[in-house]
Protein backbone atom coordinates (compact mmCIF):
# COMPACT_ATOMS: atom_id res chain seq x y z
CA UNK A 1 0.00 0.00 0.00
CA UNK A 2 2.92 2.48 1.29
CA UNK A 3 4.65 2.03 -2.00
CA UNK A 4 1.79 2.55 -4.16
CA UNK A 5 0.56 5.31 -3.08
CA UNK A 6 4.13 7.27 -3.26
CA UNK A 7 4.06 5.74 -6.84
CA UNK A 8 0.90 7.15 -7.84
CA UNK A 9 1.87 10.54 -5.80
CA UNK A 10 5.17 10.25 -7.43
CA UNK A 11 3.43 9.70 -10.93
CA UNK A 12 0.87 12.86 -10.41
CA UNK A 13 4.41 14.98 -9.64
CA UNK A 14 6.33 13.95 -13.01
CA UNK A 15 3.35 14.47 -14.81
CA UNK A 16 2.76 18.02 -13.36
CA UNK A 17 6.53 18.67 -14.56
CA UNK A 18 7.99 18.73 -11.20
CA UNK A 19 11.87 18.53 -11.41
CA UNK A 20 12.90 15.25 -10.10
CA UNK A 21 14.73 16.18 -6.70
CA UNK A 22 11.11 17.78 -5.84
CA UNK A 23 9.56 14.15 -7.48
CA UNK A 24 11.75 12.14 -4.87
CA UNK A 25 10.57 14.68 -1.80
CA UNK A 26 7.06 14.36 -2.58
CA UNK A 27 7.64 10.75 -2.43
CA UNK A 28 9.19 10.77 1.08
CA UNK A 29 7.39 12.92 2.31
CA UNK A 30 4.24 10.92 1.21
CA UNK A 31 6.05 7.71 2.38
CA UNK A 32 6.75 9.28 6.16
CA UNK A 33 3.32 10.45 6.49
CA UNK A 34 1.68 6.95 5.81
CA UNK A 35 4.12 4.98 8.13
CA UNK A 36 2.81 7.35 10.87
CA UNK A 37 -1.03 6.50 10.09
CA UNK A 38 -0.05 3.04 9.70
CA UNK A 39 2.28 2.93 12.66
CA UNK A 40 1.02 5.45 15.32
CA UNK A 41 -2.45 5.84 13.58
CA UNK A 42 -3.49 2.48 13.63
CA UNK A 43 -1.08 0.76 16.22
CA UNK A 44 0.65 -1.73 13.58
CA UNK A 45 0.78 -3.28 9.74
CA UNK A 46 -2.29 -3.65 7.75
CA UNK A 47 -4.63 -3.08 10.19
CA UNK A 48 -6.53 -0.26 8.52
CA UNK A 49 -7.40 1.81 5.70
CA UNK A 50 -5.64 4.73 4.32
CA UNK A 51 -7.10 7.02 1.37
CA UNK A 52 -5.46 8.90 -0.77
CA UNK A 53 -6.29 11.31 -3.15
CA UNK A 54 -3.24 13.51 -5.26
CA UNK A 55 -3.91 16.55 -7.59
CA UNK A 56 -2.46 19.09 -9.16
CA UNK A 57 -3.97 22.47 -10.02
CA UNK A 58 -2.62 26.08 -10.29
CA UNK A 59 0.79 25.35 -9.85
CA UNK A 60 -0.08 22.98 -6.24
CA UNK A 61 -0.05 19.41 -6.29
CA UNK A 62 -1.96 18.78 -3.83
CA UNK A 63 -2.05 15.20 -1.92
CA UNK A 64 -4.41 14.44 0.74
CA UNK A 65 -4.66 10.98 2.97
CA UNK A 66 -7.74 10.00 5.27
CA UNK A 67 -7.46 7.40 7.95
CA UNK A 68 -9.77 6.21 11.09
CA UNK A 69 -7.25 5.61 13.12
CA UNK A 70 -5.71 7.35 16.59
CA UNK A 71 -5.51 10.90 16.42
CA UNK A 72 -2.90 13.03 17.93
CA UNK A 73 -1.53 16.85 18.81
CA UNK A 74 0.95 17.75 15.82
CA UNK A 75 1.92 20.77 17.66
CA UNK A 76 2.59 18.95 20.65
CA UNK A 77 5.67 17.18 18.90
CA UNK A 78 8.89 18.86 19.09
CA UNK A 79 11.08 19.07 16.61
CA UNK A 80 14.21 16.95 16.00
CA UNK A 81 17.57 18.37 17.72
CA UNK A 82 20.26 17.51 16.05
CA UNK A 83 22.93 20.35 17.33
CA UNK A 84 23.88 18.45 20.07
CA UNK A 85 26.80 15.43 20.29
CA UNK A 86 25.62 12.08 18.55
CA UNK A 87 25.59 10.32 21.55
CA UNK A 88 22.91 12.95 23.03
CA UNK A 89 20.49 12.20 19.99
CA UNK A 90 17.16 11.62 20.81
CA UNK A 91 16.42 8.84 18.13
CA UNK A 92 12.74 9.20 17.16
CA UNK A 93 10.76 11.35 15.65
CA UNK A 94 12.29 13.48 12.17
CA UNK A 95 9.29 11.84 9.98
CA UNK A 96 6.93 15.16 10.55
CA UNK A 97 9.61 17.54 10.56
CA UNK A 98 10.95 15.93 7.21
CA UNK A 99 7.42 16.03 5.84
CA UNK A 100 7.09 19.95 6.80
CA UNK A 101 10.43 20.65 5.70
CA UNK A 102 9.68 19.40 2.31
CA UNK A 103 5.95 20.63 1.90
CA UNK A 104 4.69 23.93 1.67
CA UNK A 105 1.34 23.25 3.64
CA UNK A 106 0.81 20.74 6.10
CA UNK A 107 -2.94 20.82 8.00
CA UNK A 108 -4.55 17.90 9.83
CA UNK A 109 -8.12 17.50 10.54
CA UNK A 110 -9.16 14.69 13.08
CA UNK A 111 -12.79 13.12 13.39
CA UNK A 112 -14.16 15.39 10.85
CA UNK A 113 -17.23 12.91 9.16
CA UNK A 114 -14.90 11.51 6.69
CA UNK A 115 -12.09 10.20 9.18
CA UNK A 116 -8.97 11.71 9.78
CA UNK A 117 -7.61 13.72 7.04
CA UNK A 118 -3.92 15.19 6.03
CA UNK A 119 -3.58 17.69 3.67
CA UNK A 120 -0.28 18.73 2.12
CA UNK A 121 0.21 21.00 -0.93
CA UNK A 122 3.86 21.99 -2.38
CA UNK A 123 3.97 24.44 -5.21
CA UNK A 124 6.11 23.61 -8.01
CA UNK A 125 9.01 25.34 -8.21
CA UNK B 1 16.70 -6.07 0.15
CA UNK B 2 19.92 -7.91 -0.85
CA UNK B 3 22.35 -7.25 1.49
CA UNK B 4 26.39 -8.32 0.96
CA UNK B 5 29.28 -7.81 3.18
CA UNK B 6 32.32 -7.74 2.90
CA UNK B 7 35.50 -7.78 5.27
CA UNK B 8 38.73 -5.90 5.18
CA UNK B 9 41.68 -5.85 7.66
CA UNK B 10 40.46 -2.04 9.33
CA UNK B 11 36.66 -1.80 8.14
CA UNK B 12 33.36 -3.84 6.87
CA UNK B 13 31.80 -2.88 3.66
CA UNK B 14 28.13 -3.62 3.47
CA UNK B 15 26.20 -3.20 0.64
CA UNK B 16 22.56 -3.18 0.20
CA UNK B 17 20.10 -2.30 -2.59
CA UNK B 18 16.56 -1.03 -3.04
CA UNK B 19 14.57 0.99 -0.80
CA UNK B 20 15.31 1.32 2.86
CA UNK B 21 11.75 2.48 4.11
CA UNK B 22 9.46 1.13 7.30
CA UNK B 23 9.16 -1.96 5.95
CA UNK B 24 12.86 -2.89 5.43
CA UNK B 25 14.53 -0.93 7.69
CA UNK B 26 14.84 -3.65 9.96
CA UNK B 27 16.77 -5.72 7.83
CA UNK B 28 19.70 -3.14 7.33
CA UNK B 29 19.53 -2.67 10.86
CA UNK B 30 20.28 -6.66 11.30
CA UNK B 31 23.16 -6.28 8.76
CA UNK B 32 24.93 -4.03 10.66
CA UNK B 33 24.03 -5.51 14.19
CA UNK B 34 26.12 -8.68 12.69
CA UNK B 35 28.66 -6.65 12.04
CA UNK B 36 28.90 -4.70 15.28
CA UNK B 37 28.20 -8.15 17.17
CA UNK B 38 31.40 -9.23 16.05
CA UNK B 39 33.48 -5.99 17.33
CA UNK B 40 33.79 -4.66 14.38
CA UNK B 41 33.06 -1.00 14.40
CA UNK B 42 34.38 0.38 11.21
CA UNK B 43 31.80 0.04 8.47
CA UNK B 44 31.38 1.72 5.29
CA UNK B 45 27.84 1.76 4.17
CA UNK B 46 28.08 1.18 0.11
CA UNK B 47 24.77 3.01 -0.86
CA UNK B 48 25.36 3.14 -4.86
CA UNK B 49 22.17 0.90 -5.28
CA UNK B 50 19.95 2.41 -2.50
CA UNK B 51 16.99 3.89 -3.95
CA UNK B 52 15.05 5.36 -1.40
CA UNK B 53 15.51 6.46 2.51
CA UNK B 54 13.00 7.43 4.91
CA UNK B 55 13.47 8.61 8.54
CA UNK B 56 13.32 4.97 9.83
CA UNK B 57 16.49 4.61 7.58
CA UNK B 58 18.27 7.53 8.72
CA UNK B 59 17.63 6.06 11.89
CA UNK B 60 19.09 2.89 11.41
CA UNK B 61 22.40 4.64 10.58
CA UNK B 62 22.22 7.12 13.43
CA UNK B 63 21.89 4.46 15.65
CA UNK B 64 24.67 2.32 14.31
CA UNK B 65 26.89 5.48 13.94
CA UNK B 66 26.52 5.78 18.15
CA UNK B 67 27.54 2.49 18.65
CA UNK B 68 30.51 2.99 16.32
CA UNK B 69 31.54 6.01 17.75
CA UNK B 70 31.26 4.76 21.38
CA UNK B 71 34.00 2.03 20.43
CA UNK B 72 36.28 4.67 18.77
CA UNK B 73 34.81 3.33 14.89
CA UNK B 74 32.96 5.38 12.41
CA UNK B 75 30.41 4.02 10.11
CA UNK B 76 30.85 6.18 7.12
CA UNK B 77 29.10 6.19 3.92
CA UNK B 78 29.89 5.53 0.13
CA UNK B 79 28.45 6.77 -3.21
CA UNK B 80 25.16 8.14 -1.66
CA UNK B 81 22.82 9.09 -4.57
CA UNK B 82 22.10 12.53 -4.82
CA UNK B 83 18.63 12.07 -3.71
CA UNK B 84 19.39 10.84 -0.89
CA UNK B 85 22.63 13.18 -0.06
CA UNK B 86 19.85 15.65 0.14
CA UNK B 87 17.46 13.93 2.92
CA UNK B 88 20.81 13.64 5.08
CA UNK B 89 20.90 17.61 4.50
CA UNK B 90 16.94 18.28 4.47
CA UNK B 91 17.22 16.32 8.25
CA UNK B 92 19.95 18.13 9.24
CA UNK B 93 22.20 14.78 10.48
CA UNK B 94 24.54 15.40 7.55
CA UNK B 95 27.71 16.36 9.71
CA UNK B 96 27.28 13.15 11.56
CA UNK B 97 28.42 10.97 8.86
CA UNK B 98 31.61 11.37 6.24
CA UNK B 99 30.73 10.86 2.76
CA UNK B 100 33.07 9.18 0.41
CA UNK B 101 32.78 9.70 -3.42
CA UNK B 102 33.95 5.37 -3.79
CA UNK B 103 33.61 2.64 -1.52
CA UNK B 104 37.68 2.62 -2.36
CA UNK B 105 38.21 5.72 -1.01
CA UNK B 106 36.21 5.07 2.54
CA UNK B 107 37.97 2.05 2.75
CA UNK B 108 41.30 4.02 2.15
CA UNK B 109 40.66 6.24 4.78
CA UNK B 110 39.91 3.08 7.78
CA UNK C 1 54.04 5.86 -19.25
CA UNK C 2 50.92 7.36 -17.92
CA UNK C 3 51.82 7.54 -13.66
CA UNK C 4 48.85 7.91 -11.14
CA UNK C 5 49.79 8.27 -7.46
CA UNK C 6 46.54 7.83 -4.98
CA UNK C 7 47.41 8.52 -1.16
CA UNK C 8 45.58 6.54 1.20
CA UNK C 9 45.81 6.10 5.00
CA UNK C 10 47.35 3.31 5.26
CA UNK C 11 49.02 2.88 1.96
CA UNK C 12 49.64 4.41 -1.75
CA UNK C 13 48.39 3.18 -5.00
CA UNK C 14 50.40 3.95 -7.97
CA UNK C 15 49.32 2.67 -11.38
CA UNK C 16 51.29 3.25 -14.42
CA UNK C 17 50.50 1.92 -17.99
CA UNK C 18 51.99 -0.05 -20.77
CA UNK C 19 55.11 -1.27 -21.58
CA UNK C 20 57.74 -1.45 -18.19
CA UNK C 21 61.12 -2.16 -20.47
CA UNK C 22 64.48 -1.83 -20.25
CA UNK C 23 63.17 1.68 -21.84
CA UNK C 24 60.63 2.62 -19.30
CA UNK C 25 61.63 0.83 -16.21
CA UNK C 26 63.52 3.38 -15.00
CA UNK C 27 60.37 5.96 -14.76
CA UNK C 28 58.29 3.69 -12.32
CA UNK C 29 62.12 3.17 -10.36
CA UNK C 30 61.29 7.09 -10.34
CA UNK C 31 57.76 6.96 -8.66
CA UNK C 32 58.34 4.28 -6.40
CA UNK C 33 60.59 6.18 -5.43
CA UNK C 34 59.23 9.59 -4.76
CA UNK C 35 56.58 7.29 -2.39
CA UNK C 36 59.23 6.08 -0.59
CA UNK C 37 60.77 9.16 -0.05
CA UNK C 38 57.88 10.04 2.25
CA UNK C 39 58.55 7.41 4.30
CA UNK C 40 55.18 5.74 3.02
CA UNK C 41 55.83 1.78 2.94
CA UNK C 42 52.82 0.32 2.03
CA UNK C 43 52.11 0.61 -1.90
CA UNK C 44 49.78 -1.03 -3.83
CA UNK C 45 50.69 -1.60 -7.69
CA UNK C 46 47.97 -1.45 -10.04
CA UNK C 47 49.20 -3.24 -12.75
CA UNK C 48 45.58 -3.49 -14.69
CA UNK C 49 46.99 -1.37 -17.76
CA UNK C 50 50.74 -2.96 -17.78
CA UNK C 51 50.76 -4.81 -21.10
CA UNK C 52 54.77 -5.96 -20.93
CA UNK C 53 56.86 -5.98 -18.17
CA UNK C 54 60.66 -7.67 -18.71
CA UNK C 55 62.87 -8.66 -15.98
CA UNK C 56 64.51 -4.89 -15.81
CA UNK C 57 60.63 -4.40 -14.39
CA UNK C 58 60.61 -7.06 -12.13
CA UNK C 59 64.19 -5.89 -10.97
CA UNK C 60 62.52 -2.38 -10.05
CA UNK C 61 59.80 -4.34 -8.18
CA UNK C 62 61.84 -6.22 -6.01
CA UNK C 63 64.12 -3.61 -5.16
CA UNK C 64 60.87 -1.85 -3.84
CA UNK C 65 59.66 -4.50 -2.29
CA UNK C 66 62.98 -4.53 -0.53
CA UNK C 67 62.93 -1.60 0.48
CA UNK C 68 59.37 -1.33 1.69
CA UNK C 69 60.08 -4.79 3.60
CA UNK C 70 62.72 -3.31 5.48
CA UNK C 71 60.61 -0.82 7.17
CA UNK C 72 57.56 -3.29 8.12
CA UNK C 73 55.72 -2.02 4.99
CA UNK C 74 54.86 -4.28 1.70
CA UNK C 75 54.49 -4.05 -2.01
CA UNK C 76 51.22 -5.35 -3.42
CA UNK C 77 50.23 -6.05 -6.71
CA UNK C 78 46.84 -5.61 -8.08
CA UNK C 79 44.71 -6.53 -10.99
CA UNK C 80 47.79 -8.60 -12.47
CA UNK C 81 47.37 -9.70 -15.93
CA UNK C 82 47.55 -13.05 -16.69
CA UNK C 83 50.65 -12.97 -18.98
CA UNK C 84 52.29 -10.69 -16.55
CA UNK C 85 51.78 -13.36 -13.62
CA UNK C 86 52.95 -16.14 -15.82
CA UNK C 87 56.16 -14.23 -16.23
CA UNK C 88 56.29 -13.86 -11.91
CA UNK C 89 56.06 -17.24 -12.02
CA UNK C 90 58.62 -18.17 -14.68
CA UNK C 91 60.92 -16.26 -13.28
CA UNK C 92 60.54 -17.60 -9.62
CA UNK C 93 59.88 -14.51 -8.34
CA UNK C 94 55.94 -14.95 -7.16
CA UNK C 95 56.64 -15.67 -3.69
CA UNK C 96 58.07 -12.11 -3.16
CA UNK C 97 54.49 -10.51 -3.60
CA UNK C 98 51.22 -10.81 -2.49
CA UNK C 99 48.37 -10.31 -5.36
CA UNK C 100 45.06 -9.18 -5.46
CA UNK C 101 42.23 -9.68 -7.74
CA UNK C 102 41.46 -5.57 -7.63
CA UNK C 103 42.63 -2.45 -5.64
CA UNK C 104 39.99 -1.93 -3.17
CA UNK C 105 40.91 -5.81 -1.76
CA UNK C 106 45.01 -4.69 -1.90
CA UNK C 107 43.89 -1.32 -0.37
CA UNK C 108 41.67 -2.80 2.57
CA UNK C 109 44.14 -4.88 3.38
CA UNK C 110 46.79 -2.33 4.85
CA UNK D 1 64.01 -0.94 -32.74
CA UNK D 2 63.48 -3.11 -29.71
CA UNK D 3 59.81 -3.27 -29.63
CA UNK D 4 59.90 -3.35 -33.41
CA UNK D 5 61.91 -7.21 -32.93
CA UNK D 6 59.51 -8.29 -30.49
CA UNK D 7 56.54 -7.08 -32.90
CA UNK D 8 57.96 -8.81 -35.78
CA UNK D 9 58.25 -12.13 -33.86
CA UNK D 10 54.96 -11.41 -32.18
CA UNK D 11 53.55 -12.00 -35.50
CA UNK D 12 55.17 -14.61 -37.08
CA UNK D 13 53.98 -16.41 -33.94
CA UNK D 14 50.55 -15.30 -34.41
CA UNK D 15 50.52 -16.63 -37.84
CA UNK D 16 51.91 -19.47 -37.02
CA UNK D 17 49.07 -20.21 -34.50
CA UNK D 18 51.05 -19.97 -31.25
CA UNK D 19 48.79 -19.67 -28.46
CA UNK D 20 48.70 -15.87 -26.98
CA UNK D 21 50.07 -17.28 -23.95
CA UNK D 22 53.02 -18.09 -25.91
CA UNK D 23 53.34 -15.72 -28.24
CA UNK D 24 53.66 -13.17 -24.88
CA UNK D 25 56.32 -15.11 -23.81
CA UNK D 26 58.19 -15.36 -27.08
CA UNK D 27 58.51 -11.19 -27.15
CA UNK D 28 59.46 -11.51 -23.77
CA UNK D 29 62.42 -13.53 -24.45
CA UNK D 30 63.28 -11.58 -27.83
CA UNK D 31 63.20 -8.45 -25.95
CA UNK D 32 65.26 -9.74 -23.31
CA UNK D 33 68.00 -11.13 -25.78
CA UNK D 34 67.77 -7.91 -27.64
CA UNK D 35 68.28 -5.69 -24.34
CA UNK D 36 71.31 -7.84 -23.28
CA UNK D 37 73.13 -7.01 -26.52
CA UNK D 38 72.00 -3.08 -26.53
CA UNK D 39 73.51 -2.66 -22.67
CA UNK D 40 76.37 -5.91 -22.48
CA UNK D 41 77.04 -5.88 -25.93
CA UNK D 42 77.21 -2.48 -27.11
CA UNK D 43 77.56 -1.24 -23.52
CA UNK D 44 74.88 1.13 -23.98
CA UNK D 45 71.94 2.05 -26.00
CA UNK D 46 71.80 2.74 -30.03
CA UNK D 47 75.57 1.91 -30.58
CA UNK D 48 75.49 -0.64 -33.09
CA UNK D 49 73.35 -2.99 -34.75
CA UNK D 50 71.03 -5.93 -34.39
CA UNK D 51 69.78 -7.82 -37.16
CA UNK D 52 67.27 -9.99 -36.53
CA UNK D 53 65.13 -12.71 -38.71
CA UNK D 54 62.55 -14.87 -37.51
CA UNK D 55 61.07 -18.19 -39.34
CA UNK D 56 58.61 -20.45 -39.02
CA UNK D 57 58.71 -24.05 -40.08
CA UNK D 58 58.19 -27.93 -38.99
CA UNK D 59 56.26 -26.55 -35.70
CA UNK D 60 59.34 -24.81 -34.70
CA UNK D 61 59.57 -20.70 -34.49
CA UNK D 62 63.06 -19.51 -35.25
CA UNK D 63 64.60 -16.40 -33.64
CA UNK D 64 68.30 -15.43 -35.10
CA UNK D 65 70.01 -12.38 -33.62
CA UNK D 66 73.09 -11.29 -34.75
CA UNK D 67 75.24 -8.18 -33.59
CA UNK D 68 78.84 -7.22 -34.01
CA UNK D 69 79.64 -5.94 -30.18
CA UNK D 70 81.18 -7.52 -27.09
CA UNK D 71 81.01 -11.36 -26.49
CA UNK D 72 80.80 -13.09 -23.52
CA UNK D 73 80.51 -16.78 -21.94
CA UNK D 74 76.67 -17.63 -21.19
CA UNK D 75 77.97 -20.71 -19.72
CA UNK D 76 79.71 -19.02 -16.91
CA UNK D 77 76.17 -16.65 -15.91
CA UNK D 78 74.89 -18.32 -12.57
CA UNK D 79 70.92 -18.88 -13.01
CA UNK D 80 69.31 -16.43 -9.82
CA UNK D 81 68.83 -17.73 -6.78
CA UNK D 82 65.46 -17.21 -5.35
CA UNK D 83 65.35 -19.29 -2.74
CA UNK D 84 66.35 -16.84 -0.09
CA UNK D 85 65.14 -14.08 1.94
CA UNK D 86 64.29 -11.25 -0.20
CA UNK D 87 66.94 -9.31 1.26
CA UNK D 88 69.39 -11.76 -0.10
CA UNK D 89 68.01 -11.66 -3.20
CA UNK D 90 71.10 -10.47 -5.86
CA UNK D 91 69.51 -7.56 -8.00
CA UNK D 92 70.42 -8.48 -11.42
CA UNK D 93 70.09 -11.40 -14.14
CA UNK D 94 67.43 -12.87 -15.02
CA UNK D 95 67.57 -12.21 -18.51
CA UNK D 96 69.26 -15.38 -19.43
CA UNK D 97 66.89 -17.63 -17.20
CA UNK D 98 64.05 -15.74 -18.48
CA UNK D 99 65.32 -16.76 -21.95
CA UNK D 100 66.23 -20.34 -21.47
CA UNK D 101 62.93 -20.79 -19.83
CA UNK D 102 60.75 -19.64 -22.71
CA UNK D 103 62.80 -21.30 -25.77
CA UNK D 104 63.35 -24.80 -25.86
CA UNK D 105 67.05 -24.08 -27.60
CA UNK D 106 69.06 -21.49 -26.53
CA UNK D 107 72.39 -21.13 -28.92
CA UNK D 108 75.24 -18.70 -28.61
CA UNK D 109 78.17 -18.30 -31.52
CA UNK D 110 80.66 -15.53 -31.12
CA UNK D 111 82.97 -14.09 -33.58
CA UNK D 112 81.60 -15.68 -36.10
CA UNK D 113 82.30 -14.13 -40.38
CA UNK D 114 78.56 -12.10 -39.53
CA UNK D 115 79.33 -11.43 -35.96
CA UNK D 116 77.77 -13.24 -33.08
CA UNK D 117 74.30 -14.78 -33.50
CA UNK D 118 71.88 -15.90 -30.68
CA UNK D 119 69.87 -19.04 -32.12
CA UNK D 120 66.30 -19.17 -30.22
CA UNK D 121 64.03 -22.13 -31.26
CA UNK D 122 60.65 -22.96 -29.80
CA UNK D 123 58.47 -25.50 -30.41
CA UNK D 124 54.78 -25.17 -30.91
CA UNK D 125 52.67 -26.67 -28.18
N1 LIG E 1 -0.77 9.67 12.03
C1 LIG E 1 -0.44 9.72 13.33
N2 LIG E 1 -1.25 9.19 14.24
C2 LIG E 1 -0.92 9.21 15.53
N3 LIG E 1 0.22 9.73 16.01
C3 LIG E 1 1.09 10.28 15.14
C4 LIG E 1 0.80 10.29 13.76
N4 LIG E 1 1.86 10.87 13.15
C5 LIG E 1 2.74 11.23 14.09
N5 LIG E 1 2.29 10.87 15.31
C6 LIG E 1 2.96 11.15 16.60
O1 LIG E 1 4.05 12.06 16.33
C7 LIG E 1 5.29 11.51 16.75
C8 LIG E 1 6.40 11.98 15.84
O2 LIG E 1 6.23 11.43 14.54
P1 LIG E 1 7.44 11.39 13.54
O3 LIG E 1 8.09 12.75 13.52
O4 LIG E 1 6.97 10.91 12.23
O5 LIG E 1 8.48 10.40 14.17
P2 LIG E 1 8.36 8.86 14.55
O6 LIG E 1 7.24 8.33 13.74
O7 LIG E 1 9.68 8.34 14.18
O8 LIG E 1 8.09 8.84 16.02
C9 LIG E 1 5.06 10.04 16.75
O9 LIG E 1 5.94 9.38 17.63
C10 LIG E 1 3.62 9.92 17.17
O10 LIG E 1 3.51 10.01 18.59
N1 LIG F 1 74.62 -10.03 -25.44
C1 LIG F 1 75.48 -9.97 -24.41
N2 LIG F 1 76.68 -9.44 -24.57
C2 LIG F 1 77.53 -9.38 -23.55
N3 LIG F 1 77.25 -9.83 -22.30
C3 LIG F 1 76.07 -10.39 -22.08
C4 LIG F 1 75.10 -10.48 -23.10
N4 LIG F 1 74.01 -11.08 -22.60
C5 LIG F 1 74.26 -11.32 -21.31
N5 LIG F 1 75.50 -10.92 -20.98
C6 LIG F 1 76.12 -11.08 -19.65
O1 LIG F 1 75.34 -11.98 -18.87
C7 LIG F 1 74.88 -11.37 -17.66
C8 LIG F 1 73.52 -11.85 -17.28
O2 LIG F 1 72.57 -11.37 -18.21
P1 LIG F 1 71.05 -11.34 -17.83
O3 LIG F 1 70.69 -12.65 -17.25
O4 LIG F 1 70.27 -10.94 -19.02
O5 LIG F 1 70.93 -10.26 -16.69
P2 LIG F 1 71.26 -8.72 -16.67
O6 LIG F 1 71.25 -8.24 -18.08
O7 LIG F 1 70.18 -8.14 -15.86
O8 LIG F 1 72.58 -8.61 -16.00
C9 LIG F 1 74.99 -9.90 -17.93
O9 LIG F 1 75.17 -9.17 -16.76
C10 LIG F 1 76.20 -9.81 -18.87
O10 LIG F 1 77.36 -9.81 -18.11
Amino acid sequence: MLEEIGALVVQTAQDAGFNPKDCYALQLAVDEACTNIIEHGYGGESRGEIECSCSYAGDQLTVVLRDWGQTFSPEDIPEPNFNVPIDKVQTRGAGLFLIHKIMDQVTFEFNTPNGNTLTMVKQKS
Amino acid sequence: MDISKTQYKRCDVVKTSGRISSLTASELEEAFGEVLEDKKFGIVFDMSEIEFISSRGLWVLLETQKTCKKSRGELVLANVPENIQGTFDLAGMKHFFTFYDDVLSAVGNF
